[in-house]
C-alpha cells in the first residue's frame, strides 16, 4: 500500500489555515458563478424582457385528484427580483458573509435562476411545471437504470462500457418475447435474462480471459447493435406480430397518489419509475450496509486484500457483472415495454453512454447516479419546453443543452471523481 | 465519379421487354426505416407483383455505398433503379449522366447541380417530388377544426426540408381555419416566421418522441402531428399512456394502414404517395412509356392527399368536410398558397 | 489506486528470451531482443489470423440460421439432409466469395477498400494515440465532423489555386478536429473532467453544430435547402492516384503518412516518450518532471487533429464532396474497434483499418451478389474483435499452448 | 499451533523460489525466517497461507496433514498472515477491514457494525493495540495500519501468525510495542513466524531462526548461538561488512537552504509547519522521524512536486521556490522517491527507458526533441553494468525486475545526474543487507564527490550509519538538529516520539509557541 505510507498524521491542532484557504477559494468560485447567474437573470430575463406579460406556472393536470391552482407571476418582475436575489446570494458567498454550505447556496441560486428562466420563457404563456418534472422522471429512468448497471459492475472492479449494448439487447428481447407471450411481464423477465447473458459474456471476457475491459465492452456494444439490427430486419420486419409487446400501465400507490403535486408526480407511475426508486435505496443499502456490499466493494477496491481474507474475487465479480447485466437488461425493457410500443433499430440511441457519464458524474454512488440522471433528464426536458415557448435560440442549440450542462457540471462542479481503485484491472489468482 | 468502367454495356434498357425488373438503392436509413425508403420499396414490390419480377434492394451503410450500389444494380441488369432521398441525388445524377440508356427514378428529390447552382433534369431520370405542403395544409385545417383545447402541436426529427414542409403547410392550414372562423387556435412546435420549431434530434430514439409528445400534451395540444419517422411511434405510446383523448395526424402513409393498432388515434394522415408514384413509374417504364424530368405529386394528381378520417368519420362535422373540399379545389386552382416560401 | 503496483506489468513481457539469463548483462541483449521480437511477430500473427477465420465461420453460421430460405431447407433436414447442407454451403460460400471479390479480389475492390480504410485508419490512429497517453477518446466521431466541417468550409468557400487551396483545407480540417479534441483535453487537464464524459457530450454537440451549419447560408448552395452543403471546389479536392489498376484518392497517403508520423512522434521523440510515460504511469511521469496535464491536453489535441484528418480525407476525397447531417460519424466508433484491434500501435492500426475497410467495401458487393443483409458485416466485425481481443479464447478453441501474461490493458482505471 | 512444512518446492517460470524447504514452528514459539531479497521467504509463507500451491512437499498443522488450497481454508485452519504489502482496503474503516470475510450479520445480510466494533475494541484492549474502529484506513499512519493487520488475524482467532517484514515501516518505539505484542501472543500459545531483514530484531525476539538462501534452507540456529555478523554471512553466503566505512564529512558551501517552509498535504492540512534546514556540499543531512510527520511533504516541496504555502527553498543561493520538477532537475537536483514502483519507475517501459526517464530531453539522449536511441542504449548498458542491475536485458520491462533491482535502476539513474543535491527517500526500504550495503557505499561516495545529500529515512540504523547531521521532525516541525556524535538511538527515539527538548524545538522553529504533546 504505497500511498498510505505518505499519509500524514491528521494534525489535531486548531483549525487549519490552509484547509481554510482552499475552502475559501472554492467559496469564492461558487460565489462568482452564482453572481454571474444572477446578473444574467437580471439583464436577460428582467431588464431585457418585455414588460406587462405574465407567466403562468401550471402545477396540476386536469386528471389529477387534487387540483392546485396555477401560479401567475409577472415575467419581467420575476426575472428582476430573482436575478437580484441570486446575485445577492453570490455576493454573500464572495464577501464571506456566508461561509458554510457553499454548495447548497450555489444550488439554491441555480434553482432560482432556472425559475427566472422559465418565467421569462413562458412570458405571455403558460408552462406546465408538473409536466416538466414528470418528463424529467420519465427521461431519467433508462439513464438511472443504465447507471445502476454500471455501478454494480464497476464497484466490483469491472468497467462496463457495454451498458448501451445491454440496453439494446434488453429492448429487443423484451419486444420479441412479450409479443410472443402476450404479456409484458414475460418481456421484462426475458429482457433481464438477456442482460444477464451479456453480463456473463462480459465476465467471461473480462474476468476469465482478462481481455481489456474496454475492448470487451466495445465488443458487446458492436455485437448487440449488429445482431439486433440484423434480427430486426430478418425477423421483426417480416413478422410484425413479434414486435407488438403490450405496454406496462401506470398505476398509483393508494393514498399517496392523492397527495398534491408529489402524488401524481412520484406515486402514480409505471413500474419502472418505482423500480428506480426501489433500486436506488436497495443499492445504497446493499452496497453500504450489508455483507454483500462490503465484499463487492472490497473486490473493486483491493481484490488481493479480499482474496487474502478468503473472498472469492472472481466469483464475486461474476455475480456483480451478471447482476449489473440484469439491471441493464431491465433498463432496456423500458424502451419497448414502457416508453414505446415496439423495437426499432438502434432505438437506445446512445443512452447507455449517457448513463455511463451519469455513473461517473454521480461518483459511483447510487444516489449520485440518480441525481446525475435527473440533472441530465431535466435539462433535456427543459430544452423541449423552451423550444415550444418563445425563445429566440435555434433548435439546434437548444438540443445541445443537456450535453453542455453535463460538461459544465462535470468540469465545473464535480471535477475529479474517484473510481473504485481496481476498476478496469483484471485480477490474477496466483 | 470513379465508376466509369468495365460493364458499360450494362444499361439494361435495350433488351428489356419481356423480363422487366425494378430495383432500389436505399439511403443510409435502410429499407426498414419506417419512412420513405420503406414506402418507396413498397411501390417497387407492388410493381413486382403486378409485373411478375423479383424486386431487389441494396441498402447503403454510408454515403460511400451509393455509387457502388447503383453500379451493382446496373451490372445485374435492372431496368429501373429507384433511389431515395436527397443524399442519393448526386450519385443518381452522375450515374444517369454516364448511362443515358439506364432508367432511374429518384424519390423525394429534385436533382440539383450544386456546383452550377441550377436544377438538373435528365430524360432517363424521373424525379418524384411531392407538394406535401398542400396536403399538410388540409390536415392543419381539420386539426384546428377538431381541437377542443384550441392548441394543436407538431414536432419533427431533424429540421430538414422534407420534414418541415409538412409543418409549414400545417401551420398555414391552421391559420386558414382561424381566418375562416375568427378563432384563435394556436400551433405549437413550429413557427414559419422563425423557420424553426420542436425537434427530437434524430429519427431513432422513439422514447424522445414519447417525451416530446407528453410535453405537447402538457401544453394543451390535443391534435398532434409528428414528422419524425419511427420516432413518431413514441407519440402513440404517449397518448395511450396519458389516457388523454388527444388525436394524432400521421404522415407519409395512412396511419390506419401502417399502424393499424393505433387507428383509433389517427384523425387523418398527410399522405405522400411515394409508393404509388414509384409503382406508376415502374409500370410506365415496363410499358415503354417512361418519362424523365420532375414529376411533382400534388393534390391534383393524387400524389399527395389526406387520408380518410376512419374512426373519426362521424365526428368531423359536415361543414368542415365541405370546406376541405373547397380548399382542396382552391389549392389545385392555385388560389391558395400552401407554402410560406412562395409569395 | 494502491493496487496498481501489485498488478502484473501492463505490457506483456517478451515471449521468448526471459529464461534464466538474469544477470547476463546486456552483451547479447540486442541480438536476442531482435530474435525475440521476430518470434513475437510470428505469435502475434497466428492469433489474429485464426481469430479472423473463426469469426468468419461463426458469422457464416449466423447467416445460415437467419436466412429464411436456408432455414426452410433445414426444416426438411430429415428428409433431405444433403439439401440443407448444400443450401447452407452455397449461401455461405457465395457470400464470402462476393465479399472477397469486391474487397480485395479485384483492383477496383482493392481501391475501394483502401478508400474505405483511409478514414478508419486516421480515426483509429486518433483513438490509439489517446490510448497511449492513457486517455480513452470516444470523441473521434465529433472531432471527425468538426474537422470535415472546417475542411469543407475552406474547400467550398475560398477560391484559390490548388497548390494552396488543398493544403489549406487539410490544415483547416486538422485544426478543427484538434480544437474539438482539445476542449476535452484542456478540461481534463484543468479540471479533471473525465474525457469519456466530455467526449461523448462533445459528439452530440458536434452533430447539432453541423446541422446548424448546414442550415446556414454559408453552407447551403443557393436555391436549395436540404441538409447538404455546397461541394468542395475542384482545387481543394484530393487528387486521384492510380497505382497500376488500383485507383485511390490521395487521402490514402495522408493516412500512411499520419501513421508514420504518429509512430515517429511516439517512439522517436521526447514528446512522444513523455506521452507514453504519462499514459503508463502518471505518478512516475510527474516525478520525472513531466507535466501530466500538459500531456493530456496535447494528447487530445493531436488525437482530435487525427480524427479531423479522417473527416478531411472524406470530404476532400470522396465523391459528393458535400457535408451532410451526421457526416460519417460512425467511423468515429468503428475507430475504437480499429485501435483496439491494432493494439494501439500505428502499424497495427493500419492493418486493422484495412481489414475493416475490406469488410465494409466487401459487404456492398456481398449484398449485391447474394442479398445477404449488410448488418451481418457488423456481426462479423464484432466477432473478429472478440476473438482478437481474447487470444485465450482462440487458443482454447485451437488448443494452442499459451504464452505468459497475454492480457493487455490499455486503459488505466477511470479515476481522475 | 504447531506448524510443519516438509520438503516444499515451488517453481515459477524461470525461477525455483523454494527448493525442498523444511520448517517446523512449535506452538508458543517465535520463529524468525531470514534471507536476502528473493530468497523465497514470502513464497514459502504464501504457500502456507494458501495463496500459492506448492509443487512438492506437504504442510502439517498440529501433526495433521493440511492440504491448503485457498486463504479461506488457511484462515479456517487458524493461520493468519500480515503481508509485506498490507492487505487493507484504503477506503474502508478499521472495523470494516477487520471483519471483511467474516462479517457478523443481521437479517438479510445486514452488517452488524455494533458487534464488529465491540469485538475490535475488545481485542484491541486485550492486546494493547489501540485503534479507533471507525477511522478510515487511508487516514491512518502505517504503524496503526499494521496493528489493524494484526487485529485482522486475531479477529479470525489465528493460532499461527505470519508476519512478513512487519517492521520495515515502523519507528523504534513502534517496533518495541510490536515486539511486546508478539511476545504476548506467543506466550498465549500461538506460534509466530517472523520475517525480517533486520537481524537485530530477529535476534531480539526469536526463539529460533531459520535462514533461507536461493530458495533453500541454509541453516537453523537460535539467538544464543549466533550474532548479527554470523547471520548476515549465512544469509548472503559471504562475509558482509555491516558498518559503512566513511571518512568524516568535509562540508563545503550551503547547497540547499530551506527557510520557514510551510506545506500542506493532499487534504489541505498543514503538514510541514515552518521548517528551516541547510544542507552543505559534501555532507549528508538525515531527516529522522516517524512516518507521516511531514517528511514526505517536505521532500516533495523541495523537489517541486508540491506547492509551497510559505517560506523559501534556495539551491546554490538561487531562489527555486515553486519551481517545477523539471526546473529543479536542471538546477542540479536528483531525487530517489520513496515509492519506487509508483513514482520512480514506469513498469511497462524497458529498463533502458527508465534509466533516462527524467534526462531524456538532455543531450546526448535527444537533440531537438528527437531521441538518440543508440546513446540511450549505450548509457543504459553502462549503468546496468556499473550498478550491477540484474536484468535479462535492457529491453526488459522494468516491472519484471525484483524490488531490489528496481531500486538499483532508480539509484543508477539519479546518481548519474546528481551534481549538486541528492534527495533520497527511504532508499533501502525492503532491501536485503547485501543491497543495502552496496547502496550505502554509493551514497557515501556521492557525498565524497562534494554532493549535498538529504536523506529521508525512518530507519534509525540507516540514519545512524550514514548521516553527518540529523534533523528530527515531529508534526511538521524540526524538533532538533543533532550532530552525528551527539546522536544515539535513545535520544533520537525520544525526539521522534515527540518528547520535545523544548529548547531545541524553539530554536529550530524560531517560534515561541509551546508544543503540546
Ligand atoms: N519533462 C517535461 N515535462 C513537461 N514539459 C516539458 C518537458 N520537457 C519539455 N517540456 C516542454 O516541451 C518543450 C519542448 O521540449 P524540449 O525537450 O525540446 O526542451 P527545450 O525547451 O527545447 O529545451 P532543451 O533544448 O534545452 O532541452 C519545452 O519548451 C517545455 O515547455
Ligand atoms: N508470482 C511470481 N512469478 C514469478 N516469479 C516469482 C513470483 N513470485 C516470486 N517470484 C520469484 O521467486 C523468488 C522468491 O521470491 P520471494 O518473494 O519469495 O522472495 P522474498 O524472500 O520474500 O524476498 P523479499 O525479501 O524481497 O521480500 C524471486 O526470485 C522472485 O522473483
Ligand atoms: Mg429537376
Ligand atoms: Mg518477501
Amino acid at each position: 500500500m504505497p500511498t498510505t505510507l505518505t499519509e500524514p498524521l491528521a494534525p489535531s491542532r486548531e483549525a487549519d489555515l490552509v484547509a481554510e484557504r482552499s475552502a475559501a477559494r472554492r467559496r469564492v468560485g461558487f460565489g462568482v458563478a452564482t453572481a454571474l447567474l444572477g446578473l444574467v437573470a437580471m439583464l436577460a430575463f428582467g431588464i431585457g424582457s418585455e414588460s406587462g406579460l405574465d407567466a403562468v406556472f401550471v402545477l396540476s393536470r386536469s386528471s389529477d385528484a387534487v387540483q392546485i391552482p396555477d401560479v401567475t407571476v409577472p415575467a419581467r418582475a420575476t426575472g428582476l427580483v430573482l436575478g437580484v436575489v441570486v446575485a445577492a446570494l453570490g455576493a454573500l458567498l464572495v464577501t464571506g458573509v456566508v461561509r458554510r454550505r457553499t454548495f447548497l447556496v450555489f444550488g439554491v441560486g441555480l434553482a432560482l435562476f432556472v425559475v427566472a428562466l422559465l418565467a421569462w420563457a413562458a412570458r405571455g404563456d403558460d408552462i406546465s411545471i408538473i409536466g416538466l418534472l414528470d418528463g424529467t422522471l420519465f427521461r431519467a429512468t433508462p439513464l438511472a437504470l443504465g447507471a445502476f448497471a454500471g455501478l454494480l459492475c464497476e464497484r466490483a472492479g469491472v468497467v462496463n462500457i457495454a451498458i448501451e449494448g445491454m440496453l439494446l439487447a434488453g429492448a429487443f428481447v423484451a419486444a420479441l418475447t412479450a409479443s410472443a407471450a402476450g404479456t409484458p411481464w414475460v418481456g421484462l423477465v426475458c429482457g433481464m435474462a438477456a442482460g444477464v447473458l451479456l453480463g456473463a459474456f462480459l465476465g467471461v471476457m473480462a474476468i476469465t480471459y482478462r481481455v481489456d475491459q474496454i475492448i470487451g465492452g466495445t465488443v458487446i456494444n458492436i455485437f448487440s447493435l449488429g445482431l439486433t439490427s440484423y434480427l430486426g430486419t430478418q425477423v421483426l420486419a417480416r413478422y410484425t406480430d413479434l414486435n407488438d409487446p403490450g405496454a406496462f400501465r401506470a398505476f398509483g400507490i393508494p393514498g399517496l397518489e392523492r397527495l398534491p403535486l408529489v402524488g401524481p408526480l412520484l406515486f402514480h407511475n409505471t413500474i419502472y419509475v418505482f423500480l428506480v426508486f426501489v433500486l436506488t435505496a436497495a443499492l445504497w443499502w446493499g452496497l453500504f450496509r450489508t455483507r454483500w456490499g462490503l465484499r463487492v466493494r472490497s473486490v473493486g477496491e483491493h481484490p488481493r486484500a479480499a482474496d487474502t481474507v478468503g473472498i472469492d474475487v472472481l466469483r464475486t465479480r461474476y455475480r456483480s457483472v451478471m447482476l449489473g447485466g440484469a439491471v441493464a437488461g431491465l433498463g432496456g425493457t423500458w424502451f419497448t415495454l414502457d416508453a414505446t410500443g415496439g423495437f426499432n433499430e438502434n432505438m437506445t440511441a446512445g443512452k447507455g453512454f449517457i448513463a455511463l457519464a451519469a455513473l461517473i458524474f454521480g461518483r459511483w454512488h447510487p444516489v449520485g447516479a440518480l441525481v446525475a440522471a435527473l440533472v441530465f433528464a431535466f435539462s433535456e426536458e427543459l430544452q423541449t419546453r423552451l423550444a415550444l415557448l418563445d425563445t429566440p435560440i435555434p433548435s439546434d442549440f437548444l438540443l445541445m443543452t443537456p450535453y453542455v450542462v453535463t460538461i459544465v457540471v462535470v468540469a465545473g462542479v464535480v471535477g475529479r471523481s474517484r473510481a473504485p481503485a481496481a476498476d478496469g484491472q483484471p485480477y490474477v489468482v496466483e | 465519379g470513379d465508376d466509369d468502367d468495365d460493364t458499360e454495356a450494362g444499361g439494361g434498357g435495350g433488351d428489356g421487354g419481356g423480363d422487366f425488373t425494378a430495383c432500389q438503392v436505399t439511403d443510409t436509413g435502410g429499407v426498414d426505416d419506417k419512412s420513405f425508403n420503406e414506402t418507396a420499396y413498397k411501390g417497387v414490390q407492388d410493381a413486382g407483383e403486378e409485373l411478375g419480377f423479383e424486386p431487389r434492394v441494396l441498402e447503403s451503410q454510408s454515403e460511400a455505398d451509393f455509387a457502388p450500389n447503383i453500379q451493382a444494380l446496373m451490372d445485374q441488369g435492372c431496368d429501373l433503379i429507384v433511389t431515395v432521398g436527397f443524399l442519393l441525388g448526386d450519385a443518381t445524377a452522375d450515374a444517369a449522366e454516364q448511362n443515358p440508356d439506364q432508367l432511374f427514378a429518384i424519390v423525394d428529390n429534385d436533382l440539383f447541380d450544386a456546383e452550377a447552382e441550377e436544377d438538373r433534369d435528365y430524360d432517363n431520370v424521373a424525379e418524384l417530388v411531392f407538394a406535401t405542403d398542400e396536403a399538410a395544409f388540409l390536415a392543419g385545417y381539420v386539426a384546428a377544426a377538431m381541437s377542443e383545447t384550441g392548441v394543436v402541436g407538431t414536432y419533427g426529427g431533424i429540421n430538414i426540408p422534407t420534414v418541415n414542409i409538412f409543418m409549414k403547410g400545417f401551420q398555414l392550414g391552421v391559420e386558414q381555419y382561424n381566418a375562416d372562423n375568427g378563432t384563435d387556435v394556436r400551433l405549437i412546435g413550429w413557427d414559419n416566421a422563425q423557420n424553426d420549431g420542436l425537434f427530437t434530434g434524430d429519427f431513432e430514439d422513439e422514447s424522445k418522441g414519447r417525451a416530446t409528445t407528453e410535453t405537447l400534451l402538457d401544453q394543451g395540444a390535443d391534435v398532434i402531428m409528428p414528422v419524425a419517422g419511427p420516432v413518431g411511434l413514441g407519440s402513440i405510446a404517449a397518448i395511450e399512456a396519458s389516457g388523454s383523448d388527444a388525436k394524432l395526424i400521421w404522415v407519409d402513409t395512412d396511419g390506419c394502414v401502417s399502424v393499424p393498432d393505433a387507428c383509433d388515434l389517427f384523425l387523418t394522415s398527410v399522405m405522400k404517395n411515394m409508393d404509388v408514384a414509384v409503382y406508376d413509374v415502374a409500370i410506365a417504364a415496363a410499358n415503354g412509356e417512361f418519362e424523365g424530368g420532375t414529376n411533382l405529386g400534388t393534390l391534383e394528381n393524387d400524389g399527395v392527399g389526406i387520408a380518410p378520417f376512419h374512426e373519426f368519420e362521424d365526428q368531423v362535422p359536415q361543414e368542415v368536410k365541405d370546406r376541405l373540399e373547397e380548399l382542396r379545389q382552391q389549392i389545385i386552382d392555385g388560389e391558395i398558397q400552401t407554402s410560406p416560401d412562395e409569395g | 489506486m494502491t493496487t496498481a503496483t501489485e498488478q502484473p506489468p501492463a505490457a506483456p513481457p517478451p515471449a521468448g528470451g526471459d529464461g534464466g539469463d538474469a544477470g547476463a548483462g546486456t552483451g547479447g541483449g540486442r541480438g536476442r531482443a531482435v530474435v525475440a521480437r521476430l518470434a513475437d511477430l510470428g505469435n502475434a500473427l497466428v492469433i489474429p489470423v485464426l481469430a479472423l477465420v473463426t469469426a468468419l465461420v461463426v458469422g457464416g453460421l449466423v447467416m445460415v440460421f437467419t436466412d429464411p430460405e436456408t432455414l426452410d431447407e433445414w426444416g426438411s433436414f430429415l428428409s433431405d439432409p444433403l439439401g440443407a447442407l448444400e443450401a447452407s454451403w452455397d449461401l455461405v460460400s457465395e457470400s464470402y466469395e462476393a465479399l472477397w471479390r469486391s474487397s480485395v479480389g479485384t483492383p477496383r475492390g482493392i481501391g475501394r477498400t483502401l478508400v474505405e480504410a483511409t478514414p478508419l485508419a486516421l480515426a483509429g490512429l486518433s483513438v490509439a494515440f489517446a490510448f497511449r497517453a492513457g486517455l480513452f477518446n470516444i470523441g473521434a466521431a465529433g472531432q471527425l465532423i468538426i474537422g470535415a466541417t472546417c475542411a469543407g468550409w475552406v474547400g467550398f468557400t475560398w477560391d484559390l489555386p490548388a497548390p494552396i487551396h488543398l493544403p489549406l483545407a487539410v490544415v483547416a480540417g486538422f485544426l478543427g478536429g484538434a480544437a474539438w479534441g482539445g476542449i476535452a483535453g484542456v478540461l481534463k487537464a484543468r479540471t479533471g473532467a473525465h474525457e469519456v464524459i466530455t467526449t461523448i457530450m462533445l459528439n452530440y454537440i458536434s452533430y447539432r453544430l453541423l446541422d446548424y451549419a448546414l442550415r446556414s447560408d454559408a453552407f447551403q448552395p443557393p436555391g436549395r435547402d436540404d441538409l447538404i452543403s455546397k461541394p468542395v471546389r475542384e482545387s481543394a479536392r484530393l487528387p486521384e492516384v492510380s497505382l497500376g489498376e488500383v485507383t485511390v484518392h490521395a487521402g490514402v497517403f495522408v493516412a500512411l503518412a499520419a501513421a508514420v508520423a504518429v509512430w515517429w512522434l511516439l517512439e522517436r521523440t521526447t514528446t512522444g516518450f513523455r506521452l507514453r510515460a504519462v499514459g503508463a504511469n502518471p505518478d512516475a511521469a510527474r516525478y520525472a518532471g513531466m507535466s501530466v496535464p500538459a500531456m493530456y491536453a496535447l494528447a487530445m489535441v493531436v488525437a482530435g487533429g487525427l480524427a479531423g484528418l479522417a473527416g478531411t480525407s472524406n470530404i476532400l476525397g470522396r465523391p459528393s464532396f458535400s457535408l451532410t447531417g451526421g457526416y460519417y460519424s460512425f467511423i468515429g466508433f468503428d475507430a475504437i474497434a480499429v485501435a483496439l484491434l491494432g493494439r494501439a500501435n500505428p502499424a497495427g492500426v493500419l492493418v486493422s483499418a484495412f481489414l475493416f475497410g475490406a469488410l465494409r467495401s466487401g459487404s456492398t458487393g456481398m449484398q449485391a451478389a447474394t442479398s445477404t443483409p449488410v448488418d451481418i458485416i457488423v456481426v462479423i466485425q464484432a466477432l473478429i474483435i472478440l476473438f482478437v481481443a481474447a487470444p485465450a479464447l482462440v487458443r482454447s478453441i485451437y488448443r494452442i499452448k499459451a504464452g505468459r501474461g497475454t492480457a493487455q490493458t490499455f486503459t488505466a482505471s477511470w479515476g481522475s | 499451533m504447531k506448524v510443519e512444512l516438509r520438503g516444499i518446492t515451488k517453481r515459477f517460470p524461470g525461477v525455483v523460489a523454494c527448493k525442498g524447504v523444511d520448517l517446523t514452528v512449535e506452538s508458543g514459539e517465535v520463529h524468525a525466517l531470514l534471507g536476502e531479497n528473493g530468497a523465497g521467504k514470502s513464497t514459502l509463507m504464501n504457500i502456507l497461507f494458501g495463496l500459492y500451491r506448492a509443487d512438492e512437499g506437504e504442510v502439517c498443522l498440529d501433526g495433521e496433514p493440511f492440504d491448503c488450497r485457498s486463504p479461506a481454508q488457511a484462515i479456517a485452519a487458524g493461520i493468519g498472515m500480515v503481508h509485506q504489502h498490507f492487505m487493507l482496503v484504503p477506503v474502508f474503516t478499521v472495523a470494516e477491514n477487520v471483519m471483511l470475510g467474516v462479517e457478523p450479520t443481521g437479517p438479510l445480510g445486514r452488517l452488524d457494525r455494533v458487534e464488529a466494533r465491540r469485538r475490535v475494541e475488545e481485542l484491541s484492549d486485550r492486546y494493547g493495540l489501540a485503534v479507533d474502529p471507525d477511522a478510515v484506513i487511508e487516514d491512518l499512519p502505517v504503524g496503526v495500519q499494521q496493528r489493524v493487520e494484526i487485529l485482522k488475524a486475531l479477529y479470525r482467532d489465528a493460532r499461527c501468525l505470519i508476519l512478513d517484514e512487519p517492521t520495515a515501516v515502523l519507528t523504534p518505539h513502534e517496533i518495541d510495542e510490536l515486539m511486546a505484542i508478539i511476545r504476548q501472543l506467543a506466550d498465549g500459545g500461538r506460534s509466530v513466524i517472523f520475517i525480517s531483514h533486520k537481524l537485530r530484531e530477529a535476534l531480539g525476539i526469536a526463539d529460533r531462526i531459520t535462514v533461507l538462501r536461493g530458495g533453500e534452507v541454509v541453516g537453523h540456529t537460535t539467538p544464543a548461538e549466533t550474532d548479527e555478523q554470523a547471520l548476515a554471512a549465512m544469509m548472503v553466503g559471504r562475509d558482509v561488512q555491516l558498518v559503512v566505512d566513511k571518512a568524516p564529512a568535509r562540508p563545503g558551501e550551503p547547497v540547499l537552504e530551506v527557510d520557514g517552509l510551510v506545506v500542506s498535504d493532499d487534504r489541505g492540512h498543514r503538514a510541514v509547519d515552518g521548517v528551516s534546514l541547510t544542507v552543505r556540499a559534501g555532507e549528508i543531512l538525515a531527516i529522522a522521524g516517524v512516518q507521516g510527520n511531514g517528511q514526505s511533504e517536505l521532500v516533495e516541496a523541495i523537489c517541486g512536486l508540491r506547492p509551497v504555502d510559505a517560506g523559501a527553498v534556495r539551491l546554490d543561493g538561487r531562489d527555486v521556490t515553486g519551481h517545477d520538477p523539471r526546473a529543479m532537475f536542471r538546477a542540479g537536483l536528483a531525487h530517489v522517491p520513496e515509492d519506487r514502483q509508483r513514482d520512480g519507475l514506469i513498469g511497462s517501459l524497458p529498463v533502458a527507458d527508465n534509466l533516462v526517464l527524467n534526462q531524456l530531453d538532455r543531450r546526448p539522449f535527444s537533440r531537438r526533441s528527437v531521441i538518440n536511441r543508440r546513446e540511450v542504449r549505450r548509457h543504459a548498458a553502462r549503468l546496468v553494468e556499473e550498478f550491477d542491475v540484474r536484468t535479462p536485458s535492457i529491453d526488459t520491462p522494468v516491472g519484471n525486475l525484483s524490488g531490489g533491482n528496481q531500486q538499483k535502476v532508480i539509484i543508477a539513474r539519479e546518481f548519474f545526474h546528481a551534481d549538486r543535491l541528492l534527495v533520497l527517500s527511504q532508499p533501502t526500504r525492503g532491501l536485503d543487507v547485501g543491497s543495502i550495503q552496496y547502496i550505502h557505499r554509493q551514497i557515501v561516495a556521492k557525498r565524497d564527490e562534494g554532493v549535498a545529500v538529504l536523506l529521508n529515512s525512518s530507519e534509525l540504523d540507516e540514519v545512524l550509519a550514514l548521516a553527518d547531521r540529523i534533523a528530527v521532525v515531529y508534526r511538521g516541525r524540526v524538533v532538533g538538529v543533532l550532530d552525528r556524535e551527539e546522536a544515539n538511538r535513545e535520544r533520537l527515539g525520544l525526539l521522534m516520539a515527540g518528547a520535545v527538548e523544548e529548547a531545541a524545538a524553539v530554536e529550530a522553529t524560531g517560534e515561541e509557541e509551546v508544543t503540546v504533546t
